[in-house]
């Protein structure tokens, strides 16, 4: 892609040559479970959404080793301001996968309140998982701001934000790497690189060699990393977030992988996507990397693959008929939280809404009274 | 004559422009090879080439600003920006720039340049994939805002915009794409700018409404006729600059309004219709201008049936002010 | 009590939250050493300290980016930006970001935080130092516009600003900087938002008016009283979320109103006004709701004399609603 | 100030070294007079403002050959979108102080119409120096779009941007920057850095290492020049004038030089700037440089200095008291140009404004008609 050759640690074989990842096999196994979570998350979504039980849903196919990877470098008094392909991330960290359904059917049970679109979290624990919006790049000065507030408090707290190539021409991304340096926030900016902001190519989307060469704007290093080797995004991420702890400021990663899947399941990749990039990526999945690791390792073996996938399809499924058994939000949640404290306009309108719903015997205004 | 939807017109009347006008150029993300995310520019690039129809970086305030620096240099931009909610990091350009260059430099430098972009609810969402910014753009003067509510609108009015010497902003109700057809004529005509449509005739009450309030305001007319209340329905299709005199008539002829949209009630733009109804020909109104409308809340996901203005609420309304 | 500026005021309030609230901070284009452009922020930096008063980058996105970062992670900002004209960069950032967090993660995420700036005309400053924007704001909902007229208020609703739970934006009149004094309580005191304030009392015309338009109201209804039309004159001083009540109430005793802002009138502020009016209780209204209001033009430099609502043009409103 | 040294071309002597500027004495007469009618012009400015004759300007004392050194590698043909401090890249073309002055006044003959504040100029000729607006940065993708007009009609016009540090770190700049990478436009990027964004000094803009280095964030060459260096000035920005004009694409110009005066008439340098900063930048005036480069080529004797400022002085002080005597703008003026055609709320709009200027007797609504 660019002349800078990206940082791995596995090689094809599995051998790590020496590398010393420092995590015990426990870790290690999360790690390969949580791939195989966002998997079996992501074809479930992929089912439900075929099958019209939910609206929309983001593919994760080929990305997961970035987000577990970089994930796992962090503690959970850190905060992950994510972009919306960012599961992995929420679910390395204990986030249920029940939960994330709940959102994915926006239902009464939902973080979210049913007020977003699929895929659009948000986790205040077991780490925060700052709530995703949909415009791009908004998210990151906003990591930057938090940093500042842990910073004025003396906290050791590291700032993960993520985003995808097409994220670095957004102004957030200016503004944020900018006052980052500036500032020596202990943020780390991973850009995932996966080829493409929608259909657009990286040779239309930037003219400079790569993306983690933007870091010299912005005066912070800039790494690039094979964003399909866990332990190499691992290893990067890590030395970043413990740059970012001791007080040495912020650094851009650039994670170079392939979505192997289309952007959202409204979109046809097949339209822009060249089949010979698919082919070449195709065989370099990063689970089976993982796996070949594990193997060398000592920890793997055939048919673990299976047994691990069904049982997360298991819970993922559960969690699926859980949540459609959910019910809607209440009416009410229309007007909520808007502000801390109802005003009154608001006030008056949902009580308009209630007078409606119960005229029309609509389940989601209850007994047909404002109850606020 | 051809039966197109919605988003075919548009696609229609692109190919028109591109073909009539050779400095008609079309940008913005995803709009090339993909043809946009909605398919609006399908085959545009195969068409008339990468130079005319091609995809930009993700930015929003690029995309505008260099539009802006084509249609200074003589070019006819036509942007896009992929959905209505993303429009805000180029506000600056629009608002600071597009807006006011005309005028700041005393006639020197003008942006004649299209801006289209999907607005509104009825999609699943959520809030940043359903919102009305429209009252934010006629509240800007020099900006034009005009949005069509069926298939010849579409195009008749975009080959309008395109041809106008002032930036417009052509909102295309994203819920209609593909949900209304019609009769679309082939090749080149306008609908001028500044021009009202009237829907259906009727002498009880007056329903002005725009985009994809225009159907939910048939659908409450009609049930509305059944109890013997006749509407006047008028599709204001170009909001800013309005044809005030033509609301101003409209509404004289039944003393009764009603206005409809989806974008939340507070400043929007029914509050415009509202004020001025009032200002010019109280006298002769039978009773004040009832608003139908978004809430004042950001737009929700599950729940939006119930945000969004439909035939009910219309006809509520509608009742409201034959009642009055 | 101190007799100060209203500027005086905002630096006041300022030190004042400082000093209360150690999560205050204050930050901005030239706030630091210089003490701002306008000399509001002066002072702060050498009492509070560089971490807690100090210069950014140019960039207003990345100044309200940043806010909300710090104010979801448990600080107080309360950022500047130098010239409301200059907002448009940090406009997705308020309307997409701070007004949406709240909602949109159920409740699991808010924004309290302030950004102040300064807003409108009167000191010849052209298209882009001299615009009033609260329109676009007040059809934001999620976001409270707060404007404050006298220096009593801006310190005080300034406090209270600081002190709320949510994004405020804080509109302060640049024109009424230094030209007005008043009485400002020393140390901790608030005037709480969505209040309004009874100017000037009268039964035969009410004046809605806010920030600078306020002095302007109150000549006009001095030279109306010579007259023998003795005017209402409310200052709104919280635009958003307003006290709808009080509004009506207000108009309800005279049934006469008159709206005054500096905006452009379309879509602007006073169409709402006018709207609420006529839908709640037209039954009172003698006259309707005359606007007094900026032209729909970008703003002048020369002729902004001309532009600028003053007691003149008040005045014919106000004569020309009693005389309805 | 960094690492990175700018290239320079006329020593401290005055002496070139043997570098082949390729200009005329002619040309090098007009660089030189331009400088001097820039500093009369802001002399002039200063004092009128002083005097309460004119609201506001600003100072450009101190980067007059950053402007006329960058001009100068221009032809009439090409386009210039300026920031408020850059007039004197109009004057080099041939705008007159006249012109420049009715501006100042806001009055009937201003070409601005009087609309905007002082120094927000708009020519169309003899050089396309586009209209001025006050948001910082919002130009610089314009210039993209125009470029990409340019290079669709295959024309070889070069389209020049000029903004301060300050500026790099607004949307425009990562916006158009990036654009102009990826389309390969013909611009030249000209980022004036003068040390300061008002107050805002460069360590607390951004932590980059100068401005130059940014344009690898957008795969292009980056240059530091010394801005106080006409030659030095006029050659790089000239060599990226001519690598645009033949379809080499972009260059970011990084001029480092100093502005002697306040940000503009409003402000007060003393409160932010060290006294030492300004002492060292004196002794590097712009124009005294380029007059001993002039005397060694036997160009320039003592006394043509006084003579020719003089002779600037003479003519800016006509041109403001000719801009003096010019009346304001009509009434009209205030609804005109809003659009091509006038819509009828304006045209009620201002007939109620003629109206009651009438009634005031007041002078600029004519005879109280609206004329349109
Ligand atoms: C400001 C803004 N503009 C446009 C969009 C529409 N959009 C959603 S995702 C996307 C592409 C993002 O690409 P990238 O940053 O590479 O992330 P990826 O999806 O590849 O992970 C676009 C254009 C948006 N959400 N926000
Ligand atoms: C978007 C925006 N924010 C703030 C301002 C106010 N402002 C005017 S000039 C200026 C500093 C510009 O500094 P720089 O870019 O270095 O240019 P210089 O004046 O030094 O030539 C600022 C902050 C503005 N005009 N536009
Ligand atoms: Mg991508
Ligand atoms: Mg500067």
């Amino acid at each position: 892609m660019t002349a800078t050759q990206p940082i791995s640690v596995i090689e094809e074989s599995g051998a790590i040559n020496g590398h010393a990842h420092g995590l015990s096999k426990q870790e290690l196994s999360h790690c390969y479970r949580t791939m195989l979570l966002v998997r079996a998350f992501d074809d479930t979504c992929l089912k439900l959404q075929r099958s019209g039980r939910i609206g929309f849903s983001i593919p994760n196919k080929g990305v997961e080793a970035c987000q577990v990877g970089a994930a796992s470098a962090l503690r959970k008094s850190d905060w992950i301001f994510p972009s919306y392909r960012d599961f992995g991330m929420a679910l390395y960290h204990g986030v249920k996968p029940l939960d994330m359904m709940h959102n994915m059917y926006g239902n009464a049970q939902d973080s979210a309140k049913g007020r977003q679109m699929p895929v659009h979290f948000s986790f205040d624990a077991p780490i925060h998982f700052v709530s995703i919006s949909s415009p791009i790049g908004t998210h990151i000065p906003q990591a930057v701001g938090a940093a500042y507030a842990a910073m004025m408090r003396k906290e050791d707290t590291v700032f993960l934000t993520s985003f995808g190539d097409g994220g670095t021409s957004s102004l957030g991304f200016h503004s944020g790497m900018n006052f980052a340096g500036v500032w020596k926030a202990p943020v780390v900016f991973l850009c995932q690189n996966n080829g493409y902001a929608i259909s657009c190519p990286t040779e239309e989307q930037t003219a400079s060699d790569g993306y983690a060469i933007k870091a010299k704007a912005y005066g912070m290093p800039g790494v690039v990393v094979d964003g399909n080797d866990l332990l190499a995004v691992r290893k990067v991420v890590g030395e970043a977030v413990e740059r970012a702890r001791k007080g040495g400021g912020p650094t851009l990663v650039e994670a170079r992988t392939f979505r192997m899947g289309g952007h959202s399941t409204s979109d046809d990749p097949t339209r822009y996507v060249p089949k010979e990039l698919v082919e070449y990526w195709a065989k370099r999945d990063p689970i089976e990397r993982f796996e070949r690791f594990l193997a060398q390792a000592g920890y793997w073996k055939k048919g673990d693959r299976d047994r691990l996938y069904d049982e997360c399809m298991q819970e993922v499924g559960a969690a699926a008929r859980a949540a459609e058994e959910t019910a809607r939000p209440a009416l009410e949640t229309v007007f909520t939280d808007v502000y801390a404290d109802m005003p009154a306009h608001l006030r008056r309108q949902g009580q308009a809404a209630f007078d409606l719903a119960a005229r029309k015997g609509d389940a989601s205004a209850g007994d047909g009274k404002f109850p606020l | 004559m051809a039966t197109l939807t919605l988003l075919q017109a548009v696609n229609d009347g692109l190919k028109t422009a591109m073909r009539r006008d050779p400095s008609v150029y079309v940008f913005g993300e995803d709009v090339g090879p993909k043809g946009g995310v909605f398919l609006a520019t399908e085959g545009l690039t195969k068409e008339f080439g990468k130079n005319r129809c091609f995809d930009t970086p993700l930015s929003e305030d690029g995309i505008v600003g260099a539009a802006i620096g084509m249609a200074l240099n003589g070019l006819k931009p036509v942007c896009e920006i992929q959905f209505q909610d993303f429009i805000f990091p180029a506000f600056d350009q629009i608002v600071s720039e597009a807006a006011k260059f005309r005028y700041r430099s005393g006639g020197q430098y003008t942006c004649p340049m299209v801006i289209r972009t999907p607005y509104g609810g009825g999609i699943r969402g959520g809030l940043y994939h359903s919102q009305s910014g429209e009252a934010y753009f006629c509240h800007t003067p020099g900006l034009k805002v005009v949005i069509p509510s069926t298939p010849h609108d579409a195009k008749g009015l975009l080959l309008a915009s395109i041809a106008d010497p002032d930036p417009v902003l052509f909102l295309e109700p994203k819920a209609l794409y593909r949900s209304v057809k019609g009769e679309v004529p082939e090749g080149d005509y306008s609908v001028p700018l500044s021009t009202l449509r009237t829907v259906r005739e009727g002498e009880r009450v007056t329903v002005f409404c725009y985009g994809a309030m225009v159907p939910q305001a048939v659908k409450a007319a009609e049930q509305a006729a059944a109890k013997g209340i006749e509407c006047l329905i008028v599709d204001l299709r170009t909001l800013y600059p309005l044809d005030e005199e033509g609301v101003l008539e409209a509404a004289k002829r039944t003393g009764r309004v009603v206005v409809v949209h989806e974008a939340p009630r507070f400043c929007g733009y029914g509050a415009e219709i509202s004020a001025m109804i009032a200002e010019n020909i109280i006298e002769y109104m039978e009773a004040p201008v009832a608003r139908v409308t978004g809430f004042d809340t950001p737009f929700p996901n599950t729940l939006e049936h119930h945000y969004m203005p439909d035939d009910r609420r219309i006809l509520d309304a509608i009742e409201h002010v034959h009642g009055f």
